[in-house]
Order: C-alpha cells, then structure tokens, then sequence
C-alpha cells in the first residue's frame, strides 16, 4: 500500500468526505489559503474555494458555536480549534452546547459536528502550547473523543467521525503529523469510533496509549523484546466511547498493565483506566497498573526541561519493569 | 408600514397568550408543580410577538433563559411547553431540559440556553447554514441587555458581519441583568451603538410598542433576506417581575417598576390603541382573553395529566444512537 | 460553638480577610448589593462598598483575568464565577494563565486569588447549572482546588485560600449554602489547603467523598453502622493537593475502599484517587475499589430524572456492600 | 508635543536595538539555538518604542507573542531576554518560558502571552489595582489587529470602559493575523472605530513613525493618569517577516511587502528624518549602531555562556512555595 504522511491522511480525509457530502465543510483559523499551520488542510481551500473552507477571525468560542448552530440547520461542520490549549476558549460550546444539546432536548437536535485539533509537545512551544487537555474533554458525556496514532487510523477515524451524527473532538498531535504509514485509497474506509487496536501482540505485560504514546511504547516494546519481554501495545485510538472489551480481554491474558499518556499525571484520563480495569479485572491482577505520565507541571520551554517532564520510551521500559 | 386589523388582532392575541402563558407558569411555580429557576417575560411580550410575528415556520431562532415568549411567537405548541415545565414526557424535551432548555427543530426553534451569549454564536452558525445552503432564511438571535458584554456576543457578531450572514441580532434591553443595572455593566447610552463597532446597523427601538418593533424587524429581517447582512434592534423594555420566580427585584426603585408596569405595559398600551383606533371593541377583546385563557387551561391541563419523562432510557439519550440516524 | 450556615461561614471569612488586609476584595456577578445568588456575600457590599465588593458585567474570562492582573499589581482578589458550570468560559484565564504564570515566568509572578464558585446539582437548574466539574480543574498543574462539606471548613479553608499566594479554586455545592455546623469565632482559625480530614471513624470500609457526597457518606454510614457495619469516612476537602498520606492510612486500616463524588464517572476525580491507592496500597486491597458516582450523563431537569443520575445514601450503601 | 534632541536619539537608539536584538534572535533561530516559536516584530519598533518610552519603572504592561520590542523598551534586560531564548538558568523565566513569555515583575512587564488575547485582561486588572490602590500609574495592553475580534479583548475593554481604568490599549495593527487579512475578519475600515462601542476614545496614527505614535501615546496616559478612564489607539505597521520564524509570509502580495519595507520602514525613515532635520550626523547614527551591536552581541555571549535552566528543581516553581512567600 501507498504510505501517507498523517497530515496527508487527515487532508484527504476531509477531501474525500466533502466530494462525498456537499453539506461537509471545514472552517478554522488559517486552514485556507495557508492550509492550517501544520499544514492538514493544505490544498482544500484550492479544490473547495472559500465558501467550503472559510478562514475564521480569531474566535474560538465563536467557531464552535457557529459550527453547532450550522449542525442545527442541516450541515455538517468540521471545525478546526488551532491548539487544543484553545479548546479552554470555547469549552461553554464545546461542553454546554455542542456535548448536551442532543440530551437537553430530549433527543430533539441532531448534531453531525467534528472539531479538529491538535495537542502535545512540540519542540519548544512553552505552557500553553503544548498541553495534552483529552482528560477535560473525555469527562464531558455527549462528546465523542478519538485521538489517532498513525496515518491510516486517522483517515479512517476523521471520516468516520464526519459521518457520525454526534459532536466529536478529533486530537490529532504535533510531533505526527510528518510519520508516514500505509494508507487505504478507498473511499468507504472507515475505522469505527470506539474500537480499540492491537498495535503490537504479546503475552507478558498490557501498554496501553493513545495518540503519540502509542509510538513511543511500540519502540519501547522493540527494545524490551530484546530483552525477552513480550508487550502487547493496545492503542485505545477512542477515548470515549472506551473500548473496555479489548482492554480487559489484553488484561487477562497479560495480568500486567502499563498505561501511558502524555499529559500531566493528576486527573489525566490514566487514572480512569485504571480504575476501570481494578473494578472490572482486580482478581487478574499480578501487580498494580502502573502509570508512565506527564509530570504535574506545565510544560516548559527550553528542550532538556520539557524532555524531562513528558514520557518517552525509557520511562516507558523503566515502567513495564517496575511491575514485572 | 401598514398593518391590517387581522395582524394588529393576531399581535394582540399573541402577546397576551405570551402573559398568559407566563401567569400560568407562575402559579405553576408557586405550587411547586414546576422547580428549577423560571425567568418570566411579562412585560417583554411586544418584543417577541414584533419580532417574530411575520417570520416563517422554516425562519431560526435562538433565545434565553427568557425565551418563553420567543418560542411561543415562533408556534411552539403550549402543551408540549407546559408538559416540559412540569417535566412530562410529553414536553418539547421529554422533561430533560426544562424551562431553560425548550426547542423545537421542527420550526426552526435552536433552543433557548441556559448560558448568557451561549445562543448567539449557534443562531449565528444557523445563518451560516443558510448563506452557505442558499436559503432564503433568517435566523434570529434574542439576548438580554447585559448579554453584550459577553465575549461569545462578541465574536458571534463579528462573525455575522465579515460573512454578511442574514441573521438579526435583537437585544431586549430590560435595563438590568439580574441586579446589575446595565448602566453599570456598559458605559453606553444606547446599546445599538455597540453594533457599529461591528459595521453592523443598529437601531433602538420602543420595545413595548409592538408596530414599531415589527417594523424595525421586518426592515432587519428583509435586508437579510436579501443578502444584506446582519442587524441588530435594541428593544427597550422592562421585565415586570424578579430576575427569576425566587428574585423579587428589591434592587429596582418602587417607581421605577410601577412606572413600567403602569404606563409602558406593551399589552394594556396595545388594547387601548386598538379600542381608540376602533379595530376592535371592549368585547372583542374579551372573547380574545377568554380564548386564550381556555386555551391555557386545556394546554396546562395536557400537561399535568402527562405522565413523566421517562427514566428508564435516560442513559440512552447522551448520544443520538446510529437507528435515529434514519 | 455556634452554629451558622455554610454561606454564612463563607461571608464570615470573606468579611474576615477583607478587615485584616486592605488588598482583599470581591468581584463577580451579582455579588454587590444582591449579595450574590446563593447570599454567600450578603452584607458585605453594605460593610466595604463598592471599591471592595465590585459588580462585574457577565464576562467571566475577563472576571478572572482582571482578578489575575489586579493580583500581578498587589491585590488578593477574591472573584466568583456564579456557577461552576460558567468557569467553562474562563477556562484559559484558569488553566493557561493564573495556574501557569509562576511557572511560565520563572517563579516571578506570584498570585494570590481566589476563584470562589459552586456546583452540583440543586432542584432542577438543569444540564448547564447543575454540574461537578472539578476533575477539570484538578487535573491543571499550576492550581489548587478546595471544595469543603461542612460550614467549618468552608471558612477555615477559605480564610487559608485568601492566605495562599497561588491561585485556589474554591468550589462551593448549592445543596449545603444552607446547612448548619459549628463554626469558630477565632479570626486566625484556619485550616490548611491539602490536609484531608476524617470525619467519621471506622474499621470496616474507607468511604472517600468530598463536598456534598461527605454529607450523603455519612448519611449512609450511620445506617451501615446499624446494620453493623463501621464505615471510616474520609473527606478529601482538598482535591490538589491531595492528602494521599490520610488516604492510604485509612485504606491500609479498613483494606476496602468506596470513592463518592456527584461528578459524572468518566473521567472523574474518583478514578485518580482509584489508582493511586492501588499504586501505592496495591497489597492492602481486599476488593477492587468501588467508585459510587454521578452517572454518564448531562444532568436533566425533572426531579425524577436527575435523582436517578446521581449518588444518594442508598447508592453509597450498595457501594459498600458490594465490595464487602 | 516638543521633543529635545536627546528624546529623538535615545527614540531611534531604542528602535535600532529592538531590531537588532530581532535580527540576532534570527540568527540565533536558524543556527537551532532558540527553538520553539518566535515571532518577530521587524517593521514594528516604531509603536514599542513610541508608547513605551515615557513610561515610569513603576507603570505596567502586558503583551503578546510579538512583545520583544515591548519589554525591551520597557527596560528589560537583553541578557536575560536573550538567555530566555536560549533556555538559560539566567534567563527572565529560567527556561521555563521562552520567547512567548517573557516577564520581568520588577518592572511591570506583566508578561507576553502566548494565547491570543489572554493578555488584554490581565492588563486590565493591573488598571483595576492602579486605581484599587490609588496609585499615579498606567497599565497598557499590547495586541494585534487580529486580537479585536477574541471575546477576551471585549470583556476586557468593556470592564475597563466602566470603571473608568488607566488603561490605553494599544492595537497593532499589522493588517495580519497569520495568514490571514484583517479585512477578512473585521469589517472595519478603522480597526480604532471598535473603541466607540464600548465608549472608549479611539484614535488611529501611523504605527511606523514613531513621533505620531508616541504624542498619542501620552495622550492616552495621560488620560490614564488624570483618572478620566482607558484609550484606544490603532497603530498602522507592518511585520517585515513571516509570522513565525517558519513563515515564509506568502499569503501576502510581494508589492505589499516591498513597499512597506523600502517606503515605510520605521527606522530607515525616522534616520533619514534625523538626518534632514539636522539632529544628528551619519557618523553620529554610526556610532548608535555600533554601540547597540556590541550590546547586542554581548548580551548574548552572556546567554549563550550561562548555564542550562536547571531541571532539578523545575516540579518545586510550578506553585509558589511559603518559603519564598516572604
Ligand atoms: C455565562 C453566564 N454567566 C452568568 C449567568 C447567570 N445569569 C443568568 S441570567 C443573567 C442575567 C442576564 O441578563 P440579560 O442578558 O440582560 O437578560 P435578562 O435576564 O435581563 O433577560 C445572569 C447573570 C449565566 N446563566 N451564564
Ligand atoms: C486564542 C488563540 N488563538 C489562536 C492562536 C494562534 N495564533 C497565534 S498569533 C495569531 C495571530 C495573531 O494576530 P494579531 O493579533 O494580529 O497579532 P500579530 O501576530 O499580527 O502581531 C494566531 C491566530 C493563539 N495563540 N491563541
Ligand atoms: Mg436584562
Ligand atoms: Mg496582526
């Protein structure tokens, strides 16, 4: 198969989508002419023109709401929130309006509505720039929340995401967008919300990431092979809906489990999982489920200081043999 | 503009269902029939019935806290309004959403909205929709006077004029929001001043006079309906009661609210234009009270015989499942 | 001691602080001559004026970013955000401004302020004024997070929350404004931010809770002890920092451990703590630890409906016996 | 507003050294020393350098992501700008901050800001606590053209509208928010006509000449201080560059570009209007310039020579401890 980079995945995700779907539109700050600031919606503004890509003022809350309002009278908004650190602007929409307004209304408004994003820790964006914020937003019921890990499964959730009848916040990360992995061409292929994926098999201990996590525990595991360990890295790709079933049947069969997310320990949708898996798999635990976090800090600027508080493979190594 | 003596009938009748529909609701309140917070609009029905009394059943609306008489201006049903109040399954959101929360999509009601500046941004989105599906639609946006220093009202505005978006932006200037005096919350003499910041046109209007305010909305509503872009109408008006049924409105002066109540009530002023003009008699007007008051009753009377919402498939209305789809 | 009421105890530390030093002041909605929506600042507009007990326009972002500038030029301000619900427009002043600008600047800017709010669910406000939302808040490096149950603690905790030079988040419930509990007259009487308190004393179960959920723990824990069950209730008070050290003495007591929060499951609190005490008390355990909370769900507005959607004494019952 | 000679060298000598110490940060982006994002504000020194001169120690500012030229006329130290940048323990923020947050407290630099807007009310509450105090001071609040249309710059300006702070909001405007055009997103042909919606004077002058820029500046403070409430006043500029450092500005029409470079570079015209006017020689700009290299460069041989922020106590800054309390 051909190989995309992830940013090329998730244009031609939205391209594909609005072919299919007049009512399929993106707007955003600089995702016209200049085709998003990382670029993920480059081109669209030539093949679509400005009245199917529109380029938003500075105007967060507005943008979420003005999508919803659209979802409301018979369109099918993708809207694109720069830095998920922006999400903070519009949470009243995001929260009050888009995640209740199905429920609110006794089931009354139908609401088709993506918000794209993009989260994590770049090279030196500083505090407010770089947060990993899916613990808020997975805690909001009403709201779908997936956040990919390679090309294909970005493709794949986006479209499908565009062709749910529900509001989705779709995080994409910083550091993925220029990895490259094969991509189906077809123009039907769809990954389902709320099903996770077997990155990697093995017997030993359960990863399980999300987003660019799932990278860094697949080269862990690599290295950890070598050293005779076999870890089976579950991608949960769909924070909610949760896949709970693939979780706990990994859970069963290892008895050991590392969770790892990027954002900050305290609150971060980790401890969720766990607790999951203590009330539903506590008799097949061997050890503790560990965590490999983000530090509770904000994120600092200057390079050695923001590798120090954001997990990579070593923490993650270090973590699996912490239980093993 | 001229107005027959049917629409001048049709207004008068409209706000008062309005008042009546509020009174109603009130004594709901007091005997503990409906809970949660109720924000009233009596004294505020001429804005809605002026607003929205030529609109068409596929026009949008997205109201307030205070969007009982929006709602039934646009042609909710008083049933399905009343059975939400008292939280039946037969409400407009089968008791889920309550007072603040009341919608009906089929005629274009994007519901009200318990967050001040929540509903304009979506009524915005609304025009959005309709510029971009090339209908010939308006969608109204109706918000308090203290709503305006809401960022979302802010770039919700700036929104609407840079894409030139048929959407009218109505302000119901009540003078406070809750306790705050408007003259405290913005340094304004007149709100639709606000509106040129936007390069919005903007008009202030007696909003207890039902001609003038439908005048002022048709001219808004025509100039979006021709692809002019957005308006804005400051209605001036008072709320006769308390921020909310617990509220009793202690921080506004006595004269103040009698001056209101007495010589600015929109439906008491209109009754005595129509019975000096002679569009309509003494007796007229009271088979209007008569029927409306019936029609109240038998509204409320639907209600309370509803049975309540169901709980069993609460969990299930979080998300619209794929089935509802179709 | 006399009693006085929970919002009683809240406009006695408020009155308290702004005696003691002329920098305190209070800002927010309706908070002046109304006295705030819940009464919480009642008098106090009569006793300082309108230069101490400011009115602001609705606009929370800037109600919180003017507190975080005033407090950047030597004041202690003390705003209030009317409902926990609207801290979702404030967000960015909360989460990237207040809880980072000591970090983000090197340990400059110090900022004592105080967002005080209120959450939970009353009679029938529904979906956007009924919300627990402090697993947002607690999940912001940077911020500390407060939500007392008793008319105590409200004032020791808020009178020590003015003290701090961080910015707290103080999250009141509306269902205890009109509770009554003993509470000192001493000025000085505070209680410390991150100190977890014990108010119910048990061998059987650890019940862990915080704001309204203690008062409904211990509701349920005097039925238990009817039926011979000794439930220890812990009240967290301080959500961040938490007071792991109370936490874990108590689980390695009773072994058996029920989390109570009002806050939808997904995502909640509850879940940190969950895993935390399986991190550090993993051979203690004895059962799975039992969350009993607020379910999946926006809140409705019927009486009948949001009962069934969140905890009572009954669910808390159930909880405890499950894992018994 | 008569200016002594001395005023006008010490004018250009603090624009050159905004630009230079941009053009250094340059350089130092492009050999990977700074990394992160930075955006620099070549082509705007003029509006820094005008508003900020006359300002006491002890008045305030805030600012945005292009606040170099701000805080570097608001007397802050290059050396520990330039360490920021680098990463440095000597840096404003010890590393922890970077280019987008740079703050010295000492000085009332209240920080750059990274979230568009997020600034504005800060700026405002230090107003609030000028006048809370009854001190004789001004806080101004920096920001772009694009920043007018956040809901946080209009909560902001309206809540210093009404309490009548000594705040002058200075927007930039640089035609430009990224990529896009400020005529797209605002359909204002002045952006200072927003300022009459919330009843604030507005005024608009030529951001690129820096004597325009700094009478309007001490208007509005002293505005500020005599207590008569905040200002507006709209800078016409232009960014020479990108909007970052990996922005090659394309979206901009390259007539556009040259013109503002070659015709209205603030610093090239004011030279040659000191030149005209007699008030200093070549050799006398000659020696400004080559004064401010070395500075330039010794500042940052301090940075580039300062250690590393520490990593061992980085969790002990994320909340202010008792100990330094005192
Ligand atoms: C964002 C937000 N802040 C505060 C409130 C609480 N609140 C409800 S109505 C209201 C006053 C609104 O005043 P106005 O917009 O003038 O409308 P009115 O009630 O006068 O009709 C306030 C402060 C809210 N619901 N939402
Ligand atoms: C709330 C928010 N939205 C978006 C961004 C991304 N962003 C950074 S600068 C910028 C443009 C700002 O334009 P303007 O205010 O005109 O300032 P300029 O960069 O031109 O100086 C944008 C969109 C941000 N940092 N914060
Ligand atoms: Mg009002
Ligand atoms: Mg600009």
């Amino acid at each position: 198969m051909r190989e995309i980079k992830y940013r090329e995945a998730i244009s031609e995700a939205l391209r594909e989508e609005m072919i299919r779907d007049k009512t399929v539109f993106v707007m955003g700050e600089d995702v016209g002419q200049f085709g998003g600031v990382f670029q993920a919606t480059a081109t669209l503004y030539k093949d679509f023109g400005a009245s199917r890509v529109l380029d938003t003022p500075i105007s967060e809350a507005a943008i979420v709401g003005a999508a919803l309002g659209s979802a409301l009278a018979g369109l099918r908004p993708v809207a694109e929130i720069m830095f998920v650190d922006f999400t903070s602007i519009a949470m009243d929409q995001i929260a009050n309006q888009c995640a209740k307004f199905h429920f609110m209304t006794g089931g009354q408004a139908i609401i088709p509505l993506v918000i794209r994003t993009q989260g994590g820790v770049g090279i030196g964006d500083a505090a407010q720039h770089s947060q990993s914020l899916e613990a808020w937003h997975a805690h909001i019921p009403g709201l779908k929340v997936v956040m990919p890990s390679t090309p294909a499964d970005a493709k794949g959730l986006l479209k499908a995401s565009i062709r749910d009848d529900n509001p989705v916040i779709f995080i994409e990360h910083k550091m993925l967008y220029l990895n490259e992995g094969p991509v189906p061409e077809d123009d039907d292929y769809m990954i389902p919300i709320g099903k996770a994926d077997i990155k990697r098999e093995g017997e030993d201990v359960t990863i399980i990431a999300w987003s660019k996590m799932v990278v860094d525990s697949l080269e862990a595991a690599d290295d950890l092979e070598k050293e005779g360990i076999q870890a089976e890295v579950v991608d949960l790709r769909t924070l909610n809906p949760l896949d709970l079933e693939t979780i706990l049947t990994s859970v069963k069969k290892t008895s050991r489990v590392v969770i790892v997310h990027e954002a900050c320990k305290t609150g971060g949708f980790g401890g969720e999982v766990a607790a999951l898996i203590m009330e539903n798999a506590f008799d097949y635990l061997d050890a503790p489920v560990e965590r490999v976090t983000g530090l509770d800090t904000p994120i600092p600027y200057a390079e050695p200081l923001y590798r120090a508080v954001i997990p990579n493979p070593d923490w993650i190594k270090k973590g699996v043999k912490k239980i093993l | 503009m001229q107005a027959t003596k049917q629409e001048k009938i049709d207004l008068y009748r409209l706000m008062y269902r309005i008042r009546t529909f509020e009174e109603q609701s009130f004594v709901s309140f007091n005997k503990g029939l409906t809970h949660g917070v109720l924000h009233l609009c009596i004294g505020q029905e001429a804005s809605a019935a002026g607003c929205i009394y030529d609109l068409k059943k596929e026009d949008y609306l997205a109201t307030t806290h205070r969007g009982h008489g929006h709602v039934i201006a646009k042609g909710a049903d008083l049933k399905r309004m009343f059975a939400e109040l008292l939280g039946k399954e037969t409400g407009y959101c089968r008791g889920r959403g309550g007072s603040m929360h009341i919608a009906d999509m089929e005629i274009g009601i994007l519901g009200a909205n318990g967050i001040v500046g929540g509903g304009v941004p979506i009524a915005v989105g609304a025009g959005l929709a309709i510029k971009y599906r090339g209908l010939n639609r308006v969608a109204l946006s109706f918000f308090g006077d203290a709503t305006l220093n809401t960022g979302a009202f802010h770039e919700a505005a700036n929104l609407a004029s840079i894409w030139k978006l048929p959407v009218v932006f109505v302000c119901e200037n009540n003078l406070y929001g809750i306790s705050v005096s408007i003259k405290k919350a913005c340094a304004l003499d007149t709100l639709a001043n606000r509106s040129a910041g936007y390069n919005i046109p903007g008009v202030c209007v007696d909003g207890n006079d039902v001609m003038a305010v439908r005048e002022a909305a048709n001219e808004a509503v025509e100039r979006a309906r021709n692809g002019e872009g957005p308006s804005f109408i400051e209605c001036q008006t008072y709320r006769h009661m308390g921020h909310f049924t617990a509220d009793d409105g202690k921080y506004r002066p006595d004269e103040e609210v009698k001056y209101w109540k007495e010589e600015r009530d929109p439906i008491k002023n209109f009754a005595k234009q129509l019975l000096d003009d002679k569009e309509v008699t003494q007796g007229g007007l009271d088979s209007i009270h008569d029927e409306v008051k019936t029609e109240i009753e038998q509204a409320f009377k639907f209600a309370e015989e509803s049975e309540p919402g169901h709980v069993d498939d609460l969990l299930e209305g979080v998300y619209n499942q794929p089935a509802a789809n179709q």
